[in-house]
């Protein structure tokens, strides 16, 4: 990885956690409604991960597949941040048409295959992303990104069985950060360390400090290698923390403010741009000078396309529910 | 008599019959240490500790489940599910086993679970979290539904769940848990069946269940004004739904309207229609009419959210086709 | 023009479309190398391969939930769900996922999946066994819901299911995969939408789907010979429901009888009576009838089973209740 | 073990075989409908798990739940076999008052608590049950058989997770025969030792041969002590075969006749029998006896109940779906 592209990288993980502070505000203004889970803290596993994955380049890019706490995976594969904010802002203009809103980012054209509310879900829509990849021969892997919590789902069992039995070209990334919502992971899972759950499968895992990109891009590429050359799927764990509540409304009095320092010392941010810095590559001020810009950027382009896009139309409440223009072959009406 | 949120009142239930048999415990996630995501079991952890109010993990078929077979075996488990979206995980375990294990035992073995659980439409949460459902549930052999539409009967209906020796599943409403009301300071009841008429009215009847009794009361308020004097009854119990509530109204009305904010066809509101259909086809001087939400998951647009679902002028609306109004 | 059973044309038409396009799949439980529990896809694996005809392990939510993946990147996957009662295990990747997921992606992605599963009573298989459901996915938005009386539709419909862009559940029943029909040699193509008039009549529509169209056919036999000359409407689709059909119908005969044989109130029944009154109220010459199951879970006892669902007889009783003969 | 229980326990076995092919003539004859599943080659384990459980003392029993092929697990348990058959001839006498048939057997007076159609829905509810043991401080433990398939169940890993969370007094005896209906293990599940799967849950396991009964005691004694002491649940996996085909209607075309061969050797009532033989303890003409006995026994006693029973009145097909004397304070109804 040369200078530019580690450059690259930094500004990325500010740009996220500038992006998921500036919907923070938008949601305290009312300007974005629902449920707005922020991925503060856990940047270096998406951005680590799919840096090492086929991304911005389209459809020939892996699938991404994702939770609620989905912005900046979407971001990462490409999905322009104008139109997920636009989407935040539910506009018409959004990456789902104002219709999903934060939980549902979806952008197709970069194989980002959405963001899912049910807890476990995308497991086994990862691995159908998977066999329709082997299927066709494209050689391209689908990339599950789910928090810790999901593992207790009967669906995580039953994908990694299936996955593993199939030889499907999936990678599961767990995100741990210890909760869901309030829950201890020790209070609601028999095995601390999840990546060891998957030798019921005998699947291939390992476990990896998911704060310091450079730990996580040097795991990712390796867990890519094994999937994308056939070998089957690969699970792989990131030990992680977030930073902000669950959701908007979480007092986070499940917690300590000691075990919250302790990893704030840790923050992804931090470690990456102390070593840039250190190796000479970068001065705080440049980073200072980054942050305008992203800040900049940030307004003038990016929330400002959302405030001034349309919503939708009420007349276009019920398009999108089926197939808008099917073809009468298939589905009639009857000849009498 | 004190005033009561609904979600004190649910929680003021809990505690008392925890109290008042150690049989009674809660599931659920997010219920313990943390107290609930809508504080239904708020302090009750500290009370009455980790083994009678149970954090489980996200695994609603199989903890439904693990409350079913404690059930068999005499414990009251009152099952939180977060949003009744989830609940579709738990269907196996709820319809397969729950509802059948009475009859295919021979009236041998009962599970008188209960299974708490909001759904509803709340504040642009979007097509997974906003389904309402009851209509699944409400047409489950061997299940009984009921809908508090306010803390009176959140409390006094929860109490009775747990007492009943039936699986009872009580279907909330993420917009009514702050929803308040006076509520008797010493412990009472309310029955799992009956509707009630919650405004005695002559020229139509407005039928609602839920949060759908609210918007037929406001639109009352509205039909009033024009003279129009509307009675509103709350179902209350949708299993088993109380046909001759439905009746009588009908007969002194002679017309139906009938809300709910669920979101397509084959819902309660059919139900209602069929039975009315069956029961006083010629008691009625007008085709009743549906007010319910529109045939699509619900969007994340607040304006098209809006749009999608119903509300009390819908009903008002509905009100004065019946009425040959407009 | 050959004589071909239900579950021969089933296995025909997942023939000729894995043939067409080698993005159709099939996977399900006991499908690849025992060939299906009906059959519907024997020697397939033999001929497409264990890729493309897939056994699946006891997993219901889960392989479903791949079915729908691999449907969002371009594949055509048909699954098997050996019996609808075990359907409830997958209603959340169905219903949270595959009905929503057009929607909340604003209409950027689609999930072209065909589920087809057999619901109903059969031979005494008892209450975990003999669900019928279909008002569970008719009343889901986002989902297509057809029911094919026979091997002419078995066959046809599957094909276009196959071909069509969204999430179709085709619901077959065990008592139907043996019934037999003359089918063209030719391919052809049934369509997902729309109702049938299977038999003209101008006394009283019968109306059925699935196998109580069987039963509206036998119930319009002997009506025949009391003098009533009984139309039969075959529904076929359940979502989107053909309600022009029944209007037409209805303004026709004047009297409806719907047939079903689920289990309970808030059913299709329901849904098409409540269109009666939005539709065609005042064609009406009578109260219409519903008959279908006994409110129970299904007993095994044959005696009880027999007396649980309706039959023919009782098509016929509800139709001379509503030509007021009795 | 004194000589009369090892007489008894062979006994045991036999009738048990002679009962499932009772079952499958009266199938043949029609007085039995619905589905059929027969145990026939299984006897060892449900007999010597159960052996070494609480069973035949009424409420004071073990509970024991399991899945669609349950007669002998309910023999075993104490449920009488006339009521059992009468529940597979529909009467109004049997298990289940007829409502169930041979997938629904229920005995709640001795704590039989059904069998179920649902692949996999008996594991949570075997994990209330215990919590109700644990909750009610009864000393008593939850059993529950299910098959190598059932394992696949989402299921499965809910409840072992739960379980061994929660420290619940429960055994899982999984009956590896090697089949779901037509699949074979090797072609449905990524691992197929299936004790090792439960290592996910940190959950103490092993496995055994499940075709001798001698071997089947000694380790389900230790399984149910460690359970019972309170040390939390434990999985025992037996490696065993069904003899005849899943149900009634299966041309058992999946397999060859060689394995069978090779497993029919390997009949757990043949060895026991030897091995009682070898040791002096029975002849082969007792042997004869017996199996003259109990064949005696089922058609004057058992197959004659269930034919003389009377079957359920139609009249009362409404009852038992809820409570048919429900207490007036809690339903209602609803004083206006
Ligand atoms: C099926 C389901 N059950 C419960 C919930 C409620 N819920 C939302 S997020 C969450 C916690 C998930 O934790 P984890 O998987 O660790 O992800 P994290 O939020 O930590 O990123 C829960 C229980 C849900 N959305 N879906
Ligand atoms: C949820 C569910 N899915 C599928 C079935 C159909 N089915 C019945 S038995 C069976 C195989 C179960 O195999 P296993 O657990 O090994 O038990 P065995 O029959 O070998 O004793 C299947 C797939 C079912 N009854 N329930
Ligand atoms: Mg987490
Ligand atoms: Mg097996």
């Amino acid at each position: 990885m040369n200078d530019a592209d580690k450059k690259r990288l930094l500004r990325e993980m500010i740009f996220y956690r500038r992006f998921e502070d500036r919907t923070f505000e938008a949601y305290m203004e009312r300007k974005i409604g629902g449920f707005l889970h922020l991925y503060s803290g856990q940047e270096a596993v998406a951005t680590g991960v799919l840096e090492k994955a086929v991304v911005g380049q389209g459809n020939k890019n892996d699938y991404v597949i994702t939770g609620y706490r989905d912005h900046v995976h979407a971001l990462k594969t490409g999905a322009p941040a104008k139109e997920v904010m636009a989407e935040l802002y539910g506009k018409e203009t959004g990456s789902s048409r104002g219709r999903g809103g934060s939980m549902h980012i979806f952008d197709p054209t970069q194989n980002f295959m959405g963001g899912y509310a049910l807890v476990g879900q995308p497991f086994p829509l990862a691995a159908g992303l998977a066999m329709g990849c082997k299927h066709k021969k494209t050689n391209q892997i689908a990339i599950c990104f789910l928090g810790d919590g999901a593992n207790n789902q009967g669906t995580f069992h039953e994908t990694m069985n299936m996955a593993k039995i199939w030889n499907l070209p999936v990678l599961f990334v767990c995100e741990n950060n210890g909760y869901a919502i309030g829950t201890h992971i020790d209070r609601s899972t028999a095995v601390r360390d999840q990546y060891k759950r998957v030798a019921a499968y005998d699947m291939e895992a390992s476990q990896h400090d998911g704060m310091d990109i450079d730990i996580v891009m040097e795991a990712a590429e390796k867990a890519i290698d094994f999937v994308r050359s056939g070998k089957g799927p690969y699970f792989l764990e990131f030990m992680t923390y977030r930073f902000r509540g669950h959701s908007m409304s979480d007092a986070k009095s499940y917690r300590t403010r000691e075990e919250e320092l302790e990893w704030e010392k840790r923050d992804p941010i931090n470690i990456y741009s102390k070593r840039l810095i250190d190796a000479g590559l970068i001065t705080q001020d440049d980073i200072k000078a980054m942050e305008r810009e992203i800040d900049e950027n940030m307004e003038n382009e990016i929330i400002k396309f959302a405030e001034e896009s349309p919503e939708p139309r009420v007349e276009d409440l019920t398009k999108y529910v089926l197939d808008d223009n099917p073809d009468p072959r298939w589905i009639g009406p009857l000849q009498k | 008599m004190a005033e009561m949120a609904y979600w004190e009142a649910i929680r003021r239930a809990h505690d008392e019959e925890m109290a008042n048999d150690p049989l009674v415990i809660a599931m659920g996630e997010d219920i313990g240490v943390a107290g609930g995501t809508y504080k239904a079991t708020l302090g009750l952890y500290d009370k009455y500790g980790e083994e009678r109010v149970i954090d489980t993990p996200i695994s609603e078929n199989s903890y439904t489940g693990i409350g079913i077979g404690a059930s068999m075996v005499g414990m009251r488990p009152i099952i939180e599910i977060m949003s009744i979206n989830f609940a579709l995980l738990a269907l196996d375990t709820l319809i397969n086993a729950a509802a059948k294990i009475r009859y295919m035992s021979g009236g041998r073995v009962q599970c008188p679970i209960v299974m708490r659980t909001p759904g509803g439409t709340a504040h642009q949460l979007a097509a997974q979290h906003s389904a309402r459902l009851a209509r699944m549930f409400m047409s489950t052999s061997g299940l009984r539904v009921v809908t508090p539409r306010g803390p009176l009967d959140a409390y006094g209906m929860l109490k009775s769940a747990v007492r009943c020796n039936d699986p009872v599943i009580i279907i909330e409403h993420e917009q009514m848990y702050n929803l308040k009301e006076d509520i008797p300071d010493e412990e009472f009841f309310r029955p799992l069946e009956g509707a009630e008429v919650v405004r005695e009215g002559s020229d139509i009847t407005l039928i609602g269940y839920n949060y759908s009794v609210h918007l037929c009361l406001e639109a009352a308020k509205r039909l009033e004004a024009d003279g129009i004097n509307a009675e509103v009854l709350d179902l209350r119990a949708l299993k088993p739904l109380d046909h001759d509530s439905i009746r009588k109204s009908v007969e002194k009305t002679h017309r139906v309207v009938i809300a709910e904010e669920d979101e397509a066809a084959v819902g309660v509101g059919a139900e209602i229609m069929a039975v009315i259909n069956e029961e006083c086809f010629f008691a009625l001087d007008a085709q009743p009419v549906r007010v319910h939400a529109a045939d699509v998951p619900v969007p994340y647009n607040a304006r098209l959210e809006k749009a999608a679902i119903p509300s009390a002028e819908d009903v008002y609306h509905g009100a004065l086709k019946v009425m040959g109004k407009i």
